[in-house]
């Protein structure tokens, strides 16, 4: 028979997800982990419900970033004007997954533990930057965003660990973020590729940092460095855009599958990191 | 439009629906709604095999679950010869549509029901499913239709051999027919053209997509005597293929329609209600059936997908002299692809002296088809109106001016042999040229197609009463479940005739117990069939209220008429003081010879054919291959618009089923035969999002043969749409692909190769 | 009240003959290939019972499996529809639809 | 077997039910409670069939467990029409024929109720992508969202 427990603080959480022998699933917002039990692509002896947890619920500013809880909900997320001010990027891409109705309970933290390659709301996470703090029963510890899923449906989250929160670093004064995915509907896919890029301006109009990520081109969300690179140094000009594109592409290592091709995967996500990167280079150079 | 210069009182008016409270409250009861006490569940048993023998099912240790309350078996059904009988209305050979039901030695499908189980709950009968041992031996499978037609194809059926070809072939093969239809000399006509195109389309099978899954509740007396509540296109369907599945007097089976979450032709037929007939048989306790949304896309019945050859010859002022098509529609498990109003309808469009059809109608492993909006003529449409539309561009003519100029017209001959009767196909074209969205400026890939579509629209066997209470008020009532509105179609007919307020009248869909045989819910016929039934009884409760009038009055009945729902003396239809309204005389019934009640019970011969132009503007992202609609008019001949409202709203959803055929929809399958796509996550149905709003404009050329001029509506507004939308794409990217879906890999891949 | 529609009753006149038109597979199946056939008869029953004499079997045949055109209406199941002295009747598959 | 003893408020109206785990809000709604309204088109979330509200929250009840709304406020379709009175969305569907078969009709009124409260004058594009999640086979949608604009400017007067 299959449990359920509604912890309220971490160390409960830890301790039932700790238990030997027993295989209990965290439930943030469910809609990935309900489906998957229902259809069988996975198995459950407990349900470890953790948005009763205050801390996984709450987005508060620290060290002019952003904490977030792993089960805040898409839609909390949208309603943060601060965040979506400092980080446009990252609520674009949590706001993309699934609908408005799904919306009010996907979480960012549900989101990356599900271990899709194509999650919506990973590669801006990792182009900007983001730090999760995982607990268990070892404690808590930080890791960068793009070390936790390892393959499709894979973590790097040890038994009995699970996501407590994300960090957003302080944008930088000139910086912007953008995330666009390709989905063959305007919505209700599983993005057939995804890319988001985070970049910054020093004063007179030139790259001084960037970072790429691509999503559903690989087995799991890119850091493509090479194509942050491509942008450095340059005033994000067409050639700078192309050359990056070109890196973007050169890293996809695509599948064709039910929802797309290795040669569509692969050209697009050179077309959406350019679009991309105009949109966040727009938002770098609007900002005061 | 609304009712301006309608010389009708109710008919053409946009009233509200008399079941339409209960619908946006919740209160309406669907498939799935209904519960009986002492009500169990039960589940079906689907092969994981695309094509495999049974050689044994071992049900001993799910029996054995505590909670299982029966399980059924193919040896639980009687074992049906095979041969085509006369269905309702269409042949139908129910060997097949058993061995659909629950498999009888082989399952033809992934998905195909090879047991069922009725248990105290969900996760017992899940269980039980579980335990139940069926040892399959694999075959080798066969999925797409051009595969299927290989002489080393691997065969479905032992005992298929291909009707319509003489001499007939010795061996069996998946062809289950072919059927050709000849006009004038083809050879002859290709001769005298002067232009000719020819070209290859392929179409991927769809389905039809109602959110509601397949539902059911039966209940089985000590005494054998069934009563079954489901939602489908015909109760009176449900009965006869119960009955005739299971051996059962037609008699001995009671089926009350529940209100119908969508069908759109695939709620013609049964999947369930024979097994949970025989489940609750068996435990003696009332059995709900509900499939999930992953049962309908894997064992109910899309449509066919297909493979078309198309030629066309022309003059080069446009005229067609000459037009060849051979198509092989794929029919799922069983025989019964729509090949043959594929062929039918291909042409159907044009005066063309000398065309000639060809179809094949072929099996594969995959879910048996089953009907869906104007069966057979999408596919046919799609290849033909794409063709007319590169010979347009060859020919450096306007499309609509090409199609003008071959427009049929009233005595064109059809290539399936008759003369078109009083049709408004021109009109249509009329409209449309003369509509400000094909005028209006389009920009850099943007793209404008446009398309034309038919289909003949059916009548057949339909039963009404209208029942006059004391009060005046009236029941109408009659047995097709209401799919779209049609209870206020029905209320609006019933009303003009008997000349009382809409609001007076109630309609209900009754139970095949309770009103006369009546067939599907389908073909574009109710309003035109049943309407014409509605409007023969309400005439008989005239005749009957003037009859009455005529005791009051010690009158003969001619000296009475009927208007506005009063009946006035012939001579002297000033005199007020000698008026009777419909209300007085029902008060009166009694004394002049007791209730008054109307019926009609028809045969409908004579349903108006139906044509429609569509204009479609699309975008397309040269980057991503991505095409969105931006704009999209719809101008169908509708005869008249009992109820304009929801006449549009068949136009609407027709167009927008197509457009969804046309860029994403299909079936993916992998190499072992499974479905990869059986939900709405990746079976892509257009969400409200990726639609703009879609224009209509109704003609009205009355159907001679109706009352009040209905043409069907439903089936038509899907047929222009794969080439309009196919057609702008083409215009837009400057390429043109002819395999749908039109997805964006697809037309990336042709935009960057071209 | 509404009239019936017209053209639902009533025979014709007699001069000339109606002409049955049939698909030529339904024609090499069941009249030898013969296409085009004139029949003298007032309706469709007696229609159907003249090409069975002539085409033993043909009766059977179109029993159940097909719907009949008569001057361009089609009719699922005919039995005394009228036929006219210039009446043109074809034998057609059954349909039906979504 | 142990069942989850639930306390909730549907509608207004103070609600205590059991339940398995495995039960979804849309399974107790349905089969335990009678609240029929609520249809099931998916169990998987992409239809929209099954929308209810939770906690002034927008979601598939499908896709939530009945365990966890323990505490909370749920409202389904069956609380949209104030007793005997129609919503005004509820009354310009009818008067607009923004539906056939009436199977997505709850669960698209449910989402349009909650989008006016968010936003009383959304323009289609806002309409259109805020009922994405909502499926219709019948209509086509433009009725739909033509009668959530109507509704919306009655709603503002």
């Amino acid at each position: 028979m299959l449990t359920y427990n509604k912890p309220t603080t971490v160390d409960e959480a830890v301790a039932l997800l700790k238990q030997p022998g027993t295989r209990r699933r965290v439930l943030a917002g469910g809609t990935d982990l309900l489906v998957q039990l229902r259809s069988g692509r996975l198995q459950a002896e407990g349900i470890v419900d953790i948005k009763r947890i205050p801390e996984l619920q709450n987005i508060r500013e620290e060290n002019g970033g952003f904490r977030i809880g792993a089960a805040v909900a898409g839609a909390a997320l949208g309603e943060n004007a601060a965040l979506r001010r400092m980080w446009p990027g990252v609520v674009e891409g949590a706001n993309l997954i699934g609908s408005t109705q799904i919306q009010g309970r996907a979480s960012l933290g549900g989101n990356l533990c599900n271990g899709s390659p194509a999650a919506d709301g990973v590669p801006a996470l990792i182009a900007a930057g983001v730090r999760c703090t995982i607990a268990g029963p070892g404690g808590r510890r930080e890791v960068p965003v793009e070390s936790v899923v390892v393959g499709p449906g894979k973590t790097s989250l040890a038994e009995g660990e699970f996501l407590v929160d994300f960090y957003l670093p302080a944008q930088a004064a000139k910086g912007g973020d953008a995330y666009l995915r390709f989905i063959p509907r305007t919505e209700m896919d599983i993005a057939v590729v995804g890319a988001a890029v985070n970049l910054v301006l020093d004063a007179s109009g030139v790259c001084t940092a960037a970072r790429v990520s691509l999503g559903a081109v690989a087995p799991r969300a890119l850091l493509v460095e090479a194509a942050g690179k491509a942008l450095v140094g340059t005033r994000v000009d067409d050639a700078a855009l192309d050359a990056m594109a070109a890196a973007a592409r050169a890293a996809c290592a695509p599948i064709n599958d039910k929802r797309g091709t290795i040669e569509f995967r692969t050209h697009v996500a050179g077309v959406l990191a350019k679009r991309a990167a105009k949109i966040a280079l727009e938002r770098a150079r609007s900002r005061a | 439009m609304g009712n301006e210069g309608n010389k009708f009182k109710w008919v053409g008016t946009r009233q509200v629906r008399p079941d339409g409270v209960d619908k946006v409250t919740g209160q309406a009861t669907y498939g799935a709604d209904f519960t009986l006490p002492g009500m169990i569940t039960g589940k079906v048993l689907r092969s994981p095999h695309a094509h495999a023998r049974i050689r044994s099912i071992d049900t001993s240790a799910a029996a054995a679950l505590p909670g299982v309350r029966a399980i059924v078996t193919a040896a639980d059904f009687p074992d049906l010869p095979s041969e085509v009988v006369a269905g309702g209305e269409a042949p139908v050979n129910y060997r097949h549509v058993s061995c659909n039901t629950i498999a009888r030695d082989k399952v033809l499908y992934e998905g195909h029901a090879v047991a069922a189980v009725a248990a105290t709950s969900t996760a017992i009968a899940d269980e039980a499913l579980a335990l139940i041992k069926v040892d399959y031996e694999v075959l080798p499978h066969v999925i797409d239709v051009a595969d299927a037609m290989r002489d080393d194809a691997p065969v479905l059926h032992d005992d298929l051999i291909t009707s319509g070809v003489d001499p007939a072939p010795k061996k069996a093969s998946n062809i289950a027919s072919r059927t050709e239809f000849v006009l004038g000399d083809v050879a002859k006509g290709f001769g005298e053209a002067e232009v000719v195109i020819e070209r290859k389309y392929t179409t991927q099978p769809v389905h039809q997509g109602y959110i509601e899954p397949h539902a059911v509740v039966a209940s089985v007396a000590a005494d054998g005597m069934a009563t079954i509540w489901c939602s489908s296109q015909g109760q009176f369907m449900v009965r006869e293929f119960c009955a005739k599945l299971l051996k059962l007097d037609d008699a001995s089976i009671r089926v009350i329609p529940a209100e119908i979450g969508g069908g759109f032709g695939g709620k013609t037929t049964v999947y369930l209600e024979p097994l949970a007939l025989v489940l609750s048989r068996k435990s003696g306790r009332p059995v709900r059936m509900v499939m999930t949304r992953e049962e309908v896309f894997r064992a109910s019945g899309p449509t066919s997908g297909g493979v078309l050859h198309v030629k066309l010859g022309a003059k080069h002022d446009g005229t067609l002299v000459a037009a060849d098509i051979e198509l092989a529609y794929q029919a799922g498990a069983f025989p019964g692809s729509p090949a043959i109003p594929g062929c039918m309808t291909a042409f159907a469009c044009y005066d063309v002296p000398n065309a000639r059809a060809v179809g094949y109608d072929v099996v594969s492993n995959r879910p048996k088809c089953a009907a869906y909006r104007a069966p057979g003529a999408p596919l046919s449409a799609f290849a033909v109106e794409s063709a007319m539309d590169e010979l347009a561009l060859q020919l450096k003519m306007d499309p609509i001016e090409l199609r003008l100029k071959n427009a049929a017209k009233e005595g064109t001959r059809a290539l399936y042999g008759p003369k078109m009767p009083t049709i408004g196909f021109v009109e249509t074209l009329e409209a449309a040229k003369a509509h400000p969205h094909y005028s209006a400026p389009l920009k850099p890939n943007q793209g404008r197609g446009v398309a034309s579509g038919f289909w003949f629209n059916i009548g057949g066997q339909s039963s009404a009463a209208v029942h006059v209470n004391e009060d005046g008020t009236a029941v109408v009532v009659s047995g097709n479940p209401d799919i779209g509105g049609s209870r206020a179609s029905m209320a609006l007919m019933a009303a003009e005739v008997l000349g009382i307020d809409y609001n007076k009248v109630k309609p209900i869909v009754a139970d095949t117990a309770s009103v006369g045989y009546s067939f599907l819910t389908g073909g574009s016929r109710v309003t035109f069939a049943t309407g014409k039934a509605v409007v023969d009884a309400a005439n008989d409760v005239v005749s009957q209220l003037r009859a009455r009038a005529a005791k009051l009055w010690k009158c003969d009945v001619e000296e009475v008429v009927w208007k506005d729902g009063v009946a006035y003396p012939a001579q002297g239809q000033t005199d007020t003081r000698t008026q009777l309204s419909l209300a007085e005389i029902a008060a009166s019934a009694a004394r002049t010879g007791g209730p008054i009640s109307g019926k009609a019970c028809i045969n409908a011969g004579g349903a108006g054919p139906g044509f429609g132009t569509h204009i479609c503007d699309v975008e397309v992202d040269p980057e991503t291959g991505r095409s969105s609609v931006i704009r999209y008019t719809v101008v169908q001949d509708v005869g008249r618009a009992i109820h304009p409202s929801y006449c549009e709203g068949q136009l609407q959803g027709g167009a927008v089923q197509g457009i969804g055929w046309a860029l994403n929809e299909e079936y993916l399958y992998d190499d072992k035969g499974r479905l990869l796509n059986p939900g709405f996550l990746d079976y892509r149905m257009p969400v409200a999002s990726d639609m703009p709003m879609i224009d209509t404009v109704m003609v009205e050329v009355p159907n001679p043969t109706h009352p009040f001029g209905v043409r069907g509506v439903g089936e038509v507004p899907i047929v222009p749409p794969l080439a309009a939308v196919a057609n702008a794409v083409a215009r837009a990217a400057d390429v043109r692909v002819n395999d749908l879906p039109i997805s964006p890999p697809r037309l990336l891949s042709a935009i960057l190769h071209k | 009240m509404i009239p019936p529609p017209p053209g639902t009753g009533g025979g014709f006149p007699r001069h000339a003959m109606a002409t049955v038109i049939l698909q030529p597979a339904f024609a090499r199946r069941l009249t030898g290939g013969v296409t085009n056939l004139d029949i003298d008869a007032t309706d469709y029953q007696a229609l159907v019972e003249q090409l069975d004499e002539q085409f033993p079997g043909f009766a059977e045949a179109v029993a159940s499996h097909v719907a009949v055109a008569i001057d361009g209406q089609i009719y699922p199941n005919p039995l005394l529809e009228p036929i006219g002295p210039t009446s043109e009747v074809f034998f057609l598959p059954a349909l039906e639809g979504g | 077997m142990s069942k989850h003893h639930v306390s909730t408020v549907i509608n207004g109206e103070p609600i205590e039910f059991l339940c398995e785990t495995q039960q979804t809000l849309l399974d107790v709604l349905r089969d335990e409670l009678g609240f029929t309204g609520s249809k099931e088109g998916c169990g998987s979330g992409d239809c929209g069939a099954c929308s209810v509200m939770v906690d002034d929250r927008l979601v598939c009840s499908c896709l939530v467990l009945g365990a966890e709304v323990d505490g909370c406020r749920v409202e389904t379709i069956e609380g949209v029409a104030a007793g005997g009175n129609l919503h005004p969305l509820q009354q310009v569907f009818l008067n607009e024929a923004a539906l056939q078969c009436g199977i997505c009709t709850p669960g698209i009124i449910v989402a349009a109720k909650a989008l006016l409260e968010k936003n009383p004058d959304p323009n289609e594009e806002e309409i259109r992508f805020w009922l994405a999640g909502n499926l219709c086979r019948c209509t086509g949608y433009d009725k739909i969202v033509k009668a959530v604009q109507q509704a919306a400017a009655i709603m503002r007067s």
